[in-house]
């Protein structure tokens, strides 16, 4: 009875995930980007949770509350003080426009789910198309990536990036062995932070942190 | 001695020279610490003979030949390079580097080791991947010593690249954990671990295999250097410290390329096609081409030497994906090689931009009237890595093309060998212009005893190698290219 | 080799150094009556040897001994050359030695000698002459081997003896019809070689327009002699190649008395009807400029390379 | 006879450490070199010598790399045939490299003794080797070492340009002989050559013609076969003079050798095409060669087109043996054989000499201009001799050993008329007379070199004051002079000889007194004969006895010694000369499609063109191949080269654009299939 409710949950909040990752790419403003980012990965850890319960995999507990410390509440924060710090400019610069990153990404979305949807070898996920919307939300990330100018629009893209990867693992496979899992964390902490320094660097070193300007080395 | 200590050691010798407060002891602990790692390690690979794998930790950590080809080698370049940088960034005088930033580097330059001995050690695909994410953290810093606009813009396109590889690599790795999974293999805590993969490589879904090696080989692919996602990879060779580049270029891409091979095996044999040998050898030939114009026209030393090592990722590659005794025997002994021809060249360039001042190759003339010594490594070092004879390079790029031949690849060889003409005219032609001829400008020159030893041994290993491959690392090869070859013993 | 063939076979080459000044005599003779004048006697030519024969010599400092062992060189082999060839019957003093292109050789090998002889006092005219000589010779060649050749595959040899005793059995006039154009060939490289116009003009000494001539310019007294002579010589074994390979007819073959009493008659009518033509040549036409006279040797190429398309084209024994 | 055959390679290697080890720039040192050098071609003259005969092949095996098979030396008599050639000229240079060395005082004459052996020991080695991989191998090493041999003055930017177009166009090569290896290797499954040759019927048709096609492009890039040629005139002069002896007399020639095996071990049958091929290359590279000679003023380069013309020449004896061995006819097949191979020998002794009198010449004037030479007979006497016998011998004129291998080759071609078909019976005669053009052009050519070199008035102080050079190289140029006599003499020997080895080699038993009877060479049909010891000693007596002759009647004829006559214009000036150039204008007009030939007058005068102070005159010729082929091509790669490195502009995002696209389309192809 409540298995269903759980997997209703499930459906909807992937569903809702993909939105954001939609509101993502779209929202003009950096701090929306970084509350929408902070959405997407509690909403990730929804979906973490509900799955653990769904299929009694309690590890997953585990890492449904370091994605909700780590993802929804220290990144986000330090994002925050960065951006403080910095005092950059608040909106997102992109090289297209608004309308055209949606018809990519809508394409993008399609892609994807031509791509790996209807596999038959994943007839035997409880949820088919969450699959998909995880490969598209990697995509939204890297086309975010490729759009963007700021260094730390980068940086959040690639941890949308993150999201997605992490998605497909809590839904596919229930989550990795843990000792892997803690590390991936890890890593997704370390990563985010040594990328914060370096955009401190950049600062320094070029006055803003507008990638456009890195580009001397070439040939 | 086990895996655990192998491991232990790059921790504890970076941790001391953390602690150590002065520079003497700093160089100390990181010489130190390097020569006691490869000794270990050499006397641990051949003394358990390595055909046999060696597990730790509930098989998380295993070492079988293909390994254990990879542990030598970063220890052994790990070994030459910090040998070099004891000379190379530890003068005195002018040029001097603040101890802090010292400290720093070798911290990291120990835990860069540490990582991809960890990569190449372990078992579990996972903490592979974590292992491997980890050297692109840790070299991120050794790539900006100096915090130059340029280094820092190199490492961050370093970091941005190879996460999003990475990212994209653990999508696979995924894939391979869920399709065990759909497979029913086993209990779940090892359903990653390569070695039951490889037992049951057969139940695995050929489907999902097939998008997992994509994402793989996309993602390992970025940090190996292989076309088109080697952007990355010549600015931060050029950047980068001459040792850290050597060590970079010889040793991280190759740990990369394992990672590859590791899931080149599995879906080989779960999909029982060609499949990702066809993508191995296409991607290897794309690297060369792409490589083989950024060779002939190039202004920078330092980017010339990265070019060609994406070149020979490429070549490597390709001999995987030829596959057959030949081809994959070549590719490993090519990853050989080239890790040591390479990082020969890199302490080349150390030499040159320390005498000259400049990475311009223009800036560089008449090297063989200035210093024959340096000049005659050099030009040794370049032909060498352009593959001719009697240098190491060419045995190992002779025997992929023959493999390739075996395998009927007939037309892929045909545009190898085209394309390693080309490269090799365009060295000739830089090596000729900076080495050969009079000098205008006189260099400025300080002997160092230590870095000059360095090369020396570099290239009598290099040219050694071209007709003497001693006979445990035959066997080792062997050994290791029958894994490749799925002939599980 | 039998020893009445032996002594003929001497005779011959002795024929051809004694005939040699005089069928340059002939022409000159021609010349003169063609415009009105009375030329040299017969006598006079022989004269003229001597006479430089016996004179003493001014030589460059120049020179080195290229220059003196030049003549020596120069007149021996041009003596070989003769002796290789077929007179008034079918043998030849050392026609087994090689075939036509050790005969064609040992001649290159005088003119050789001639152009570095040339180089060798430091002349403007000397280096002149050599390079024009050198470059038309070499033009020549083919013309002249290939007209060889086409004959040499009629008669399956290359030997000089095999080739005039060849055309000897064959019916007259049938033959001509395809050696005709190696005849023109022939004749034509047989101008150029010796010298004569439209070629080179042995009597002039303006400095533009000689060859030869330009070559010897320093060379005076027995040298001189002997270069002359074997120009003259070498001139004569053309002449007598074209009137054995071509005309063979009356060419006895050293067994009946009767026929060795009968040919050398015939061979001097030959040779100086032929000489006649040549002189009728020089006569008719004026000297070519320089640079025209690879036309007139490609002519004489395209025509061997007709007798031997002639030959492939109708089969061997039509 | 083993022991022998390992002896040299010690030999070479000793003399090779020796150039190292002593001090470097002293003459001992270099002396020692070169003796041991020389010792090492006395050793392989004689083994191989008894090699030839074909008995008791010695065979070295050696260890080598487990994939690659044993590295495996054998001397067989093809083998053995190049082994004596390039120890018999080695024997001279090295003789004469120790007078020539002095040169290179200061400018580590011990390394360059270094490099000389090691030259000797990988042509001896490429030859001798019978695995692919290991060929391969000393293959490279022998292009490597001769390259560091070219660019061993590389203070001179032309000898940089030289080494690297000369590296660069035999990688090229070798690119394609490794093509043709790992093609028989796909074949037979194996690197030696023995199973190369029993796999060879296995062979499918497209194959062999693909192996052949490789081959020819390969070996020909280093035999210096028109239009693969242009490295050759580049490099073979950089080199000093000994080695560049080498490098014309030999080297070229082991891709001779290599080709031989090719064609008539490696492939099985041959199809009529491939004769048909070669024959018309060898008449292009013998004909254009020379007359890119013809317009040289530079010694050694002129020198270097010659030995193109005579590749020319051997290639045409090859291609003949082919056409005849495809049609059946074995035994002129195996007489044009031995045309070749003999040509082989006789270039490699008379360049050779050539190439040491240009060094004794450079050595002794410090120039290769020929403009600036002359006279030098009178100060240079042994060296104006021994350069005249080998311009004799070059010229193929009677009667030294150029003669007998040219008259042979004009044989094999003329045989032709003995074949079925109109095209044989028709071109043979054809080719034969273009030979014959060649062979009048390569006189001028050479009038032209010794007449403005050695004769005549010095036409620079360098030349006038030029001293004869030390005993040494005077006896390394005379032991060339004097065989070039002897190989004419020893005619009959060396074509028996050479009739076994090419029988073998056809597969087709001919006996040799087909090829010779005495003391004469007789084609195999009768078509033709020679005999070589006629030749010369009725030409010497009757030449020996004219001399007598004339020294009596000169004796008593009054020869006074006067000036050159000067036309009546007073001090007749050296520059009154012909030039080269001069000499050769004639033909640059005559050719002038082929050469297309630019001039540049400069005349400065005093207000009036008639009151002329200086004129200068400049003529150049286009060189054809380079200009067609080479540069558009080379200037083609850079260009996309330039283009395509536009994809590495910087940005990052394009960067990982990359990444996100292979990713995608990747995607769709698993998707799809």
């Amino acid at each position: 009875m409540e298995q269903e409710w759980i997997l209703s949950i499930i459906h909807l909040t992937s569903m809702a995930f993909l939105v954001t990752s939609f509101a993502l790419l779209v929202s003009p403003q950096l701090f929306s980007c970084i509350r929408f980012y902070a959405i997407h990965s509690f909403l990730l850890a929804v979906i973490t949770l509900s799955t653990a319960f769904y299929n009694h995999v309690y590890h997953l507990i585990i890492s449904a509350v370091l994605t909700l410390v780590l993802k929804t509440i220290v990144i986000p924060q330090i994002f925050f003080r960065m951006i403080r710090q910095l005092g950059m400019r608040k909106e997102v610069e992109t090289y297209i426009n608004i309308p055209l990153s949606l018809l990519f990404s809508t394409l993008l979305v399609f892609i994807s789910f031509y791509g790996v949807g209807n596999m038959k070898a994943l007839d035997l996920l409880l949820s088919k198309e969450s699959v998909s919307i995880a490969v598209s939300t990697l995509f939204l990330g890297m086309f975010m990536m490729t759009t963007r100018k700021k260094a730390l629009t980068q940086v959040l893209g690639l941890l949308l990036i993150e999201n997605g990867v992490f998605l497909m693992g809590v839904t596919t496979t229930f989550g990795m062995p843990l000792l892997v899992e803690i590390g991936i964390f890890f890593d997704v902490l370390v990563g985010a932070i040594i990328m914060g320094v370096f955009v401190f660097k950049i600062r320094g070193a070029f006055e803003g942190i507008d990638v456009d300007k890195l580009t001397m080395l070439k040939g | 001695m086990t895996l655990v200590h192998l491991l232990s050691i790059p921790l504890v010798s970076g941790f001391l020279a953390v602690i150590s407060p002065t520079k003497k002891l700093v160089r100390l602990f990181f010489v130190l610490g390097a020569l006691i790692l490869a000794g270990c390690s050499w006397y641990f690979v051949f003394r358990t003979n390595a055909h046999k794998p060696v597990f730790m930790f509930s098989e998380n950590l295993m070492m079988d030949a293909l390994a254990a080809i990879f542990v030598l080698l970063i220890t052994t370049v790990g070994l030459l390079s910090s040998l070099y940088a004891a000379g190379y960034l530890f003068k005195d005088g002018d040029l001097a580097i603040p101890v802090i930033k010292l400290r720093r580097y070798v911290f990291f330059f120990h835990l860069f080791l540490f990582t991809m001995l960890l990569a190449v050690l372990s078992n579990n695909l996972g903490i592979m991947w974590i292992a491997i994410e980890g050297t692109t953290l840790a070299s991120a810093f050794l790539v900006n010593v100096d915090d130059k606009k340029s280094s820092i813009e190199a490492a961050w396109k370093y970091l941005i690249l190879c996460t999003v590889g990475i990212a994209l690599a653990l999508f696979g790795i995924i894939l391979v954990y869920y399709s065990a999974i759909a497979g029913a293999l086993g209990e779940q805590e090892n359903l990653l671990h390569w070695s039951l993969l490889l037992k049951k490589a057969k139940a695995l879904d050929p489907q999902v295999m097939k998008l997992a090696f994509i994402f793989v080989l996309v993602g390992y692919g970025t940090k190996a250097g292989l076309a088109p996602f080697h952007s990355w990879l010549p600015d931060a060779h050029s950047q980068a410290p001459s040792p850290v580049s050597a060590l970079l270029s010889g040793v991280l891409l190759s740990c990369s390329v394992f990672g590859i091979v590791r899931f080149h095996i599995l879906t080989r044999i779960a999909t029982g096609s060609g499949f990702s040998n066809g993508l191995l050898v296409f991607f290897g030939i794309l690297s060369v081409a792409v490589a083989c114009p950024f060779i002939l026209v190039q202004a920078d030393y330092k980017r010339l030497l990265a070019y060609s090592s994406v070149e020979h990722m490429g070549l490597a590659a390709a001999g995987i994906g030829f596959g057959g005794p030949l081809g994959i025997y070549g590719a490993l002994l090519h990853i050989v090689n080239h890790a040591f021809t390479k990082s020969l060249l890199f302490f080349c360039s150390g030499h040159l931009l320390h005498q000259f001042q400049t990475k311009e190759i223009k800036g560089v003339r008449g090297l063989l009237k200035t210093n024959p010594f340096l000049g005659g490594i050099f030009f040794l070092g370049i032909l060498a890595i352009s593959g001719l004879p009697p240098f190491s390079i060419f045995v190992s790029e002779f025997s992929i093309l023959s493999g390739g031949f075996a395998a009927k690849r007939f037309m892929a060889c045909a545009v190898l060998l085209f394309l390693l003409v080309l490269i090799f005219a365009g060295f000739l032609r830089h090596a000729s212009n900076m080495t050969l001829g009079t000098r205008e400008q006189e260099p400025r020159s300080e002997k160092s005893l230590l870095m000059d030893s360095v090369l020396g041994l570099g290239i009598v290993l290099v040219f050694v190698m071209g007709f003497y491959i001693p006979a445990p690392l035959q066997s080792l090869l062997e050994s290791a290219s029958r894994i490749v070859q799925g002939v599980v013993s | 080799m039998s020893y009445s063939r032996f002594i003929l076979s001497l005779a011959q080459v002795l024929l051809i150094l004694g005939l040699a000044p005089a069928v340059s005599w002939f022409i000159k003779k021609m010349k003169a009556a063609s415009q009105n004048r009375v030329g040299p006697t017969l006598l006079q030519v022989y004269a003229d040897l001597g006479k430089l024969f016996r004179k003493g010599m001014v030589i460059s400092e120049r020179a080195s001994w290229i220059f003196h062992g030049m003549p020596y060189v120069l007149f021996s082999v041009t003596l070989v050359a003769a002796s290789m060839v077929p007179v008034f019957f079918e043998g030849s003093l050392l026609g087994f030695m090689g075939d036509l292109i050790v005969f064609v050789y040992l001649l290159a090998l005088g003119k050789f000698f001639l152009a570095l002889a040339a180089l060798d006092t430091g002349t403007s005219f000397g280096g002149m002459g050599s390079s024009r000589e050198m470059t038309l010779s070499s033009l020549a060649e083919p013309a002249l081997l290939l007209a060889l050749f086409a004959l040499a595959y009629h008669a399956k040899t290359l030997s000089l003896e095999g080739l005039a005793a060849h055309f000897n059995r064959q019916a007259p006039f049938r033959i001509l019809f395809f050696t005709l154009p190696a005849l023109g060939a022939l004749l034509i490289v047989a101008i150029a070689e010796s010298g004569r116009i439209p070629v080179d003009n042995p009597a002039t000494h303006l400095e533009l327009t000689m060859i030869h001539e330009a070559m010897i310019l320093e060379y005076s007294g027995p040298y001189l002699a002997l270069i002359e002579w074997s120009h003259e010589i070498k001139q004569l074994i053309f002449l007598s190649l074209l009137a054995n390979v071509f005309f063979p007819w009356g060419l006895s073959n050293a067994e009946s008395v009767a026929g060795l009493l009968f040919s050398p008659a015939v061979y001097l009518l030959k040779i100086f009807s032929l000489a006649f033509v040549i002189g009728w040549i020089e006569i008719l036409s004026a000297k070519l400029r320089l640079f025209r006279v690879p036309d007139l040797l490609g002519v004489a190429y395209v025509l061997a390379v007709l007798s031997l398309l002639g030959q492939l084209m109708m089969g061997r024994w039509m | 006879m083993k022991s022998l055959f390992v002896l040299q390679i010690i030999l070479y290697i000793l003399g090779g450490v020796a150039g190292l080890s002593f001090e470097r720039n002293k003459t001992r040192t270099s002396v020692l070199t070169y003796l041991l050098a020389a010792a090492g071609g006395g050793v392989g003259v004689l083994y191989s010598l008894v090699a030839l005969r074909g008995q008791n092949l010695l065979v070295l095996n050696l260890p080598g790399f487990a994939l690659f098979g044993n590295l495996r030396l054998e001397v067989d008599p093809l083998a053995a045939f190049f082994i004596f050639v390039i120890s018999f000229l080695s024997i001279a240079t090295s003789i004469f490299a120790i007078g020539y060395s002095r040169e290179f005082k200061g400018k580590s004459a011990g390394f360059l003794g270094f490099l000389y052996n090691f030259f000797i020991l990988t042509m001896i080695l490429v030859v001798a080797v019978r695995n692919a991989f290991y060929f391969l191998i000393f293959w490279e090493l022998m292009s490597l070492v001769s390259y560091f041999l070219v660019v061993f003055e590389h203070e001179k930017p032309e000898a940089r340009r030289a080494g690297i177009l000369y590296l660069v166009m035999t990688h090229v090569g070798t690119a394609f002989i490794s093509i043709a290896f790992l093609a028989l290797f796909a074949n037979s499954g194996s690197f030696s050559f023995d199973d190369f040759v029993k796999s060879a019927p296995s062979l499918s048709s497209v194959w062999k013609n693909t192996i052949f096609i490789c081959a020819l492009i390969g070996f020909g890039t280093k035999a210096g076969m028109i239009p693969l040629h242009i490295w050759l005139p580049e490099a073979h002069p950089q080199a000093p003079s000994h080695v560049s002896a080498l490098m014309s007399g030999v080297m070229i020639k082991t891709a001779i050798y290599a080709l031989l095996r090719f064609l008539f071990n490696f492939l099985g049958s041959i199809p009529s095409w491939w004769g048909s091929l070669i024959l018309v290359l060898g008449i292009a590279s013998t004909l254009l060669g020379i007359l890119y000679a013809l317009m040289e003023h530079d010694l050694k380069r002129l020198l270097a087109f010659s030995s193109i013309e005579n590749i020319g020449i051997i290639l045409l004896g090859i291609g003949a043996a082919m056409f005849f061995a495809s049609s059946r006819h074995f035994p002129f097949a195996s007489f044009a054989l031995i045309a070749s191979l003999y040509h082989v020998l006789n270039h490699a002794v008379f360049k050779g000499l050539l190439f040491l009198g240009a060094g004794s010449v450079l050595s002794a004037t410090h120039t290769r201009d020929m403009e600036s030479l002359g006279g030098l007979i009178k100060n240079m006497p042994w060296t104006a001799a021994c350069f005249l016998v080998g311009s004799v011998a070059i010229s193929a004129l009677p009667p030294l050993n150029g003669f007998v291998s040219e008259w042979m080759t004009f044989i094999a071609l003329l045989s032709g008329f003995q074949c079925e078909g109109l095209g044989i019976r028709f071109f043979s005669p054809i080719l034969a007379s273009l030979l014959g053009l060649a062979g009048a052009l390569a006189a001028m050519c050479f009038v032209k070199a010794f007449g403005v070199t050695f004769l005549g008035a010095p036409r620079s102080s360098h030349s006038e004051h030029a001293q004869e050079v030390s005993p040494s190289m005077k006896i390394g140029m005379m032991i060339l002079a004097l065989s070039c006599f002897f190989f004419a003499a020893a005619a009959p020997f060396i074509v028996s000889r050479l009739g076994k080895l090419s029988a073998a080699l056809i597969g087709s038993e001919v006996p040799s007194s087909y090829f010779g009877r005495g003391s004469f060479l007789l084609e195999p049909s009768g078509l033709g004969q020679f005999s070589p010891w006629f030749a010369w000693g009725v030409f010497a007596a009757v030449l020996m006895s004219l001399l007598v002759l004339g020294r009596l009647w000169l004796k008593e004829r009054a020869i006074q010694i006067g000036p050159t006559w000067d036309c009546g214009v007073p001090n007749l000036s050296p520059r009154m000369q012909y030039s080269a150039t001069g000499y050769s204008k004639p033909l640059r007009r005559i050719f002038s499609f082929l050469y297309q030939p630019t001039r540049r007058v400069e005349v400065e005068d005093e207000g009036h063109e008639l009151l002329r102070t200086a004129q200068r005159f400049e003529s150049k010729i286009r060189p054809l191949f380079e200009e067609v082929f080479y540069r558009p091509v080379a200037k083609l790669v850079f260009w996309i080269s330039e283009k395509a490195k536009q994809i590495q502009t910087g940005h990052i995002q394009l960067y990982l654009s990359y990444i996100f696209v292979t990713l995608i389309v990747l995607l769709l192809l698993v998707r799809l299939t």
